[in-house]
């Protein structure tokens, strides 16, 4: 049996649920024996690859950038995993939405909080357009698997890549794996 | 006069005055709950409790139904999970539940409810409606995105202070809980500051002022002892 | 909040701010109809909501004031006299404008075009449901079913049954009544 | 009034009338008086005195006769060859006409053909089939009497029935009556009456802690449910305005069987005319001695309050009306224990909708037996639809149980206008479900409307035609039932918003198969767990629609054509687009980076 082909990505999250990633600590060694790391914001990667296994998706759906990255994601992995709270509820990342839209958000964040220069950044590419209301991945792309957590913790992930590894779906029952924040 | 009954197979008895749910805490059965809270009437509103009595086409709530010679009740069944799920998937999309953030983190029924029904995801659209925190009270806040309306604050305001400040107005998902005429909690006049409502609030919406995330916990066993104090002079020290 | 004129033309339930309460009670008549309401149910709780009809009628809408007296008159507290006021729908702690029109969204109605009809008046007087134009001369609101379901669709203009309107003409009936009653002021 | 003067009241009454040649009925209902109909009758009335024809003719206000679309309506009852003298004349030798349309500018015309012939252009003859089809118990007075006085109900033999009870009967006899007749509750989900009134009958008011306010002398409560809330429905309404008389003596009828000496109606403030008529009925029912204390020189007391709605749906739910009636949030809690037991202000409460009580009195006078020869074998009697929608005559209507829909539509109802096919039947309001085509020769009764899964419900018939998009039918009915939710259990509060955010899209195209799916489990769980009957048949049209028009979903879902009419554009929410951009962009268009 040849290498799991492994990707994560890190779309509208604060990358807490990589840092609790990297948590595993030496079991990432054992981790990289099963899989090869393809796409990931702690690898060197320029485009998401074709024929990925299992992504791990961390963070909410935020802009159009997300958008387009997490339908090719859908595309080209066999098993996408919501990882981390923001991914799989908004979280943080989303309780911008009762604000009422992108344009309101950008004023309070470039505009009326600024004492200096209040203006949005407007040159092309420096920010993608946000989009009105951030929601969680499933709600754009079907979705395989669903690890709470804010940040889930480091044995939670284990047990679910596992699994992943081993073929079998991970049991999300109890507290240790549900517990939501 | 005892009545015996079946819970899930098991034989039990019970006084004929007791509901389903006093009668499965007596055997240590567990139905899950939300709106009801000991030392407080129970309201039915949260159907968390319902259960399956065989020869009732209906589900009922164990929380207001009261035993019966001979019932054969089933608290666990595949079709009351799915339900119970659904349920607690409905309250997290209602109002911005977000366990992340939230002072009760940790301490909280709702977050403790997700846990039990295996919710691992919202299948519904969040509805991320705008709604308001008060901190104006100098001790206590109230944030109305973690509220889900199980009128346990209102029901301790009530039946154990007996200063009814606080009530619910308006209707449906547009309900929202307010102190006299909706005014903010600092200014109201009726309130006595007690507290009970702190303590009877099974989430993050009533807190202490101060608390930061996961820090509040709430104290819902202290209604009950008063309640059994005042009522039955009981001290359990 | 300011004195805003009612229905009627005369003033609305809060009186000049240097007014105390009995003063205020005891100078507006309106209050007496309340009263008797309150006294035919023996200034107990259940004459709540016919205590709130009362006075919804004589003032238009329910203000802080008037929900206060109220709930001291019937021993109920605030808090329940707040959330039974905002309850029910026909109750409103807004002032009114001075011409309401009620558009009838019943199932007959609806299915006989009320939507469109609604739509029309929201755009011509840049109104939404529910809500009062700038000018406060017409409030725009909705109901569940007048029971003239033969008349659909229909709507009521200050009381009056407008039936099988169309949402062409809608606009212009409307503007008719309301030049109507600018010229007898 | 006891029962001698009673009779001798109705006996003069109807020398009075009998010395009438012409009787003008003009519909005073609410639909006929939002068209001018009292300015009609007062012009008939100018022009009699006029003509100084007061004596031989005499214009009278009335309910409704039921059909609404060609109002105003003016009925005019003549005698043909009889002489204005003593005694009741023979039906045969009357002559109805009814005119349609009328104007008050059409009174001339009308006063100066009384004796000759009929005014051609405005007649509408009074043999079609919406006339001949029907069965009038309910309404046999709406559109005859004068709902304002109370002489013209007891002419027509109103309160002989209360008397009857009082001297004759006791309360089991009276129950036991009820109970043959095969009554059942025409609020909506036909419990058994006479079961009912036996169990509020039994019921201990002592068995649960009651706070009766002071004042209020009975320890067991009648409560008229008249808070007709289903969009489309106006039988109440015509039964209160029409003839209120008889609700009040059914209402007083059944205290006497249950053993109470207090009641309520509870009333829309929607219908102001309603309320007028009732505190007018209760206040000419007191003094002549039909309500209050010693009612017809009897030791039986009865009072009767009338008390408003404020514009709330689910006060149609039973617990909700009490909470309302107590003064407070109409919002229901769990039965049991069921009002019977422990009801208005804990104490044994009977609730009957303002059909099934106005169908008592006619029970008490002419027998168990001959109600129970009307209708089908567990559906008895009659009941009145208000027959709305997409149909030639629309107005109101009561037929024998067990009538099909296809002569209620086609027959009674002049079918389909427009040249247009007929889809579908909606029954029972929010509560209740589509029928299509296929089940037009159905009887309509309780289980046959069950089995297609609709309801009875309170009489509301919504006939919809070819052009109808029945998805949206569905989102109007969940709109409602999510404005209307009380909010105080989950599964209707939330459940009925995410319901309806899953039709909205489905009608904007946005949504998904899967999307179909969850609406489905959502049906079923809020229709299983929700504390009401308003959560809990919330879904029905939903569920109706999704089982006879189901490729209508599936054509919206899968990107189809929206057939053109009916459908509404709704407020497309930012997020939606903005992912269907985001979806389109992504297939052709390479991510360049991710961003944090």
């Amino acid at each position: 049996m040849g290498k799991l082909r492994f990707a994560s990505v890190w779309l509208g999250g604060c990358s807490g649920c990589h840092m609790s990633f990297l948590d595993l600590d030496e079991w990432l060694f054992d981790l990289a024996e099963a899989v090869e790391v393809v796409y990931s914001p702690v690898a060197d990667f320029k485009t998401f690859p074709e024929n990925v296994d299992v992504t791990l998706v961390e963070g909410a759906i935020a802009n159009r950038d997300h958008l387009e990255l997490i339908h090719t994601i859908r595309k080209n992995s066999r098993l996408v995993v919501s990882f981390g709270d923001c991914a799989v509820t908004g979280n943080v990342t989303a309780m911008r939405n009762p604000l009422g839209g992108a344009d309101v958000v950008l004023d309070r964040a470039y505009r009326d909080a600024q004492l200096l220069r209040p203006q949005v950044p407007h040159d092309d590419g420096i920010v993608p357009p946000l989009i009105d209301h951030v929601v969680p991945v499933h709600a754009v792309i079907p979705v395989d698997l669903y690890i709470p957590g804010c940040p889930p913790p480091a044995k939670r992930i284990r047990a679910v890549l596992q699994a992943v590894i081993e073929g079998k779906s991970p049991e999300m029952i109890g507290r240790e794996m549900l517990k939501f924040g | 006069m005892p009545r015996t009954l079946t819970i899930n197979g098991q034989e039990i008895s019970a006084r004929s005055d007791q509901t389903i749910l006093e009668a499965a805490q007596d055997a240590n059965i567990r139905i899950p709950t939300l709106c009801h809270l000991d030392g407080l009437t129970d309201v039915g509103a949260c159907r968390m409790c319902l259960v399956e009595v065989t020869g009732s086409n209906k589900l009922l709530p164990a929380c207001t139904t009261r035993v019966q010679e001979g019932m054969e009740v089933r608290t666990d069944t595949e079709r009351l999970r799915a339900y119970r799920r659904q349920i607690i998937e409905l309250l997290f999309a209602e109002r911005n539940h977000v366990c992340a953030v939230c002072v009760a983190n940790g301490h909280c029924e709702l977050q403790n409810a997700a846990i039990a029904v295996g919710m691992d995801h919202v299948r519904y659209d969040y509805i991320f409606p705008r709604l308001s925190v008060d901190l104006s009270h100098e001790r206590f806040g109230m944030d109305h995105n973690r509220c889900i309306l199980c009128t346990r604050c209102v029901r301790a305001c009530d039946q154990l202070e007996g200063a009814h400040t606080i009530d619910v107005m308006g209707r449906g998902a547009k309900s929202l809980i307010i102190r006299d005429m909706n005014v903010p909690w600092g200014e109201s006049t009726t309130c006595t500051s007690c507290g009970k409502c702190v303590m009877a609030c099974p989430t993050g919406a009533l807190f202490k002022q101060g608390s930061t995330v996961a820090e509040m916990v709430h104290d819902a066993e202290k209604l009950a002892f008063l309640k059994a104090a005042r009522e039955r002079k009981v001290w359990n020290v | 909040m300011t004195s805003t004129p009612t229905a009627s033309g005369r003033p609305a339930g809060n009186g000049a701010a240097t007014a105390t309460p009995s003063d205020r009670l005891a100078s507006d008549k309106r209050y007496k109809i309340i009263e008797a309401t309150m006294r035919r149910h023996g200034y107990q709780g259940h004459g709540l909501i016919e205590a709130l009809h009362s006075a919804q009628e004589a003032f238009g809408y329910l203000d802080d004031f008037t929900l206060r007296h109220i709930a001291r008159t019937l021993h109920l507290p605030p808090s329940k006299v707040f959330g039974v006021a905002t309850f029910y729908n026909l109750f409103t702690l807004k002032p009114q404008g001075a011409h309401t029109c009620v558009v009838c969204l019943g199932t007959a109605c609806y299915i006989k075009g009320a939507r469109e009809v609604l739509a029309a008046i929201e755009a011509e007087y840049d109104v939404k449901a529910g809500g009062t134009t700038r000018d406060n001369q017409l409030s725009l609101l909705t109901a569940r079913c007048f029971g003239s379901c033969a008349l659909a669709p229909v709507l009521t203009f200050d009381g009056e049954t407008i039936g099988k309107v169309a949402p062409s003409a809608i606009a212009q009936q409307i503007a008719q009544r309301l030049a109507a009653a600018r010229q007898t002021q | 009034m006891n029962l001698e003067e009673l009779n001798a009241l109705a006996t003069s009454e109807r020398l009075a009338q009998a010395k009438k040649r012409h009787h003008i009925h003009v519909c005073v209902g609410t639909a006929c008086q939002a068209l001018n109909s009292e300015q009609i009758a007062k012009a008939l009335q100018a022009e009699l005195k006029q003509r100084g024809q007061r004596n031989d003719a005499e214009v009278k206000c009335v309910g409704c006769p039921g059909l609404c679309s060609l109002g105003p309506l003016v009925e005019v009852e003549s005698r043909v060859n009889g002489q204005a003298t003593t005694g009741v004349p023979e039906e045969d030798r009357r002559r109805s006409v009814l005119y349609q349309f009328v104007k008050p500018e059409d009174a001339a015309e009308i006063i100066a053909h009384l004796d000759g012939e009929p005014v051609k252009r405005l007649e509408t003859p009074l043999d079609q089939p919406f006339f001949t089809r029907q069965t009038k118990i309910v309404l046999e007075n709406c559109g005859k009497i004068d709902p304002e006085r109370i002489e013209d109900y007891i002419a027509a033999g109103g309160y002989q029935a209360l008397m009857k009870v009082l001297t004759e009967m006791t309360p089991q006899e009276v129950i036991d009556e009820i109970t043959r007749s095969g009554l059942r509750g025409r609020g909506g989900a036909g419990f058994p009456t006479g079961l009912k009134w036996g169990t509020v009958a039994k019921a201990d008011p002592n068995a649960y802690p009651t706070n009766v306010p002071e004042g209020i002398q009975s320890r067991k409560f009648v409560i008229c449910n008249g808070d007709e809330g289903d969009p489309g429905a106006f039988m109440d309404r015509s039964v209160m305005e029409g003839d209120p008389h008889r609700i009040l003596e059914g209402m007083a009828i059944a205290a006497y069987a249950v053993g109470a000496n207090h009641g309520f109606i509870y009333v829309r403030a929607e219908y102001p005319l309603a309320v007028k008529r009732l505190r007018t009925a209760i206040r000419q029912a007191q003094r002549a001695g039909l309500l209050g204390s010693g009612i017809g020189g009897t030791a039986f007391s009865f009072n009767v309050d009338i008390r408003l709605g404020a514009g709330a749906f689910v006060c149609g739910e039973e617990t909700a009306l009490m909470a309302s009636i107590e003064g407070g949030r109409g919002t229901p809690r769990p039965r049991p224990p069921f009002p019977a037991e422990c009801g208005l202000w804990g104490c044994p409460t009977l609730i009957n909708n303002v059909e099934t009580l106005a169908n008592v009195p006619p029970i008490i006078m002419k027998g168990a037996a001959w109600f129970a020869g009307i209708g089908t074998e567990k559906s008895k009697g009659t009941k009145v639809f208000a027959l709305t929608g997409q149909v030639a005559h629309t107005g109101l209507i009561e037929v024998p149980m067990g009538i099909s829909l296809r002569e209620i539509v086609f027959d009674i109802g002049g079918g389909i206008p427009g040249g247009r096919q007929f889809k579908a039947v909606q029954t029972g309001g929010p509560s209740g479900g589509c029928i299509p085509a296929q089940f037009l020769d159905m009887p309509v009764d309780y289980e046959s409307l069950a089995k297609v899964g609709s309801i009875m419900g309170s009489g509301g018939m919504i006939v919809m035609d070819d052009s109808t998009d029945m998805v949206e039918v569905a989102r109007f009915f969940m709109e409602f039932c999510m404005d209307e939710s009380c909010g105080k259990c989950i599964p209707c509060r939330a459940g009925t918003v995410q319901m309806h955010r899953i039709l909205t899209k489905i009608q904007e195209g946005k949504a998904t198969q899967r999307d179909i799916q969850i609406l489905e489990e959502l049906c079923d769980m809020v229709k299983h767990t929700s504390l009401c009957g308003l959560g809990q048949s919330a879904p029905n049209p939903v569920i109706s629609t999704l089982r006879y028009f189901r490729e209508e979903y599936e054509k919206k879902v899968n990107g189809g054509q929206r057939p053109e009419a009916g459908s509404q554009k709704s407020v497309v929410s930012g997020q939606k687009s903005e992912l269907e951009v985001g979806s389109r962009e992504s297939e052709s268009s390479k991510p360049t980076a991710h961003s944090s």
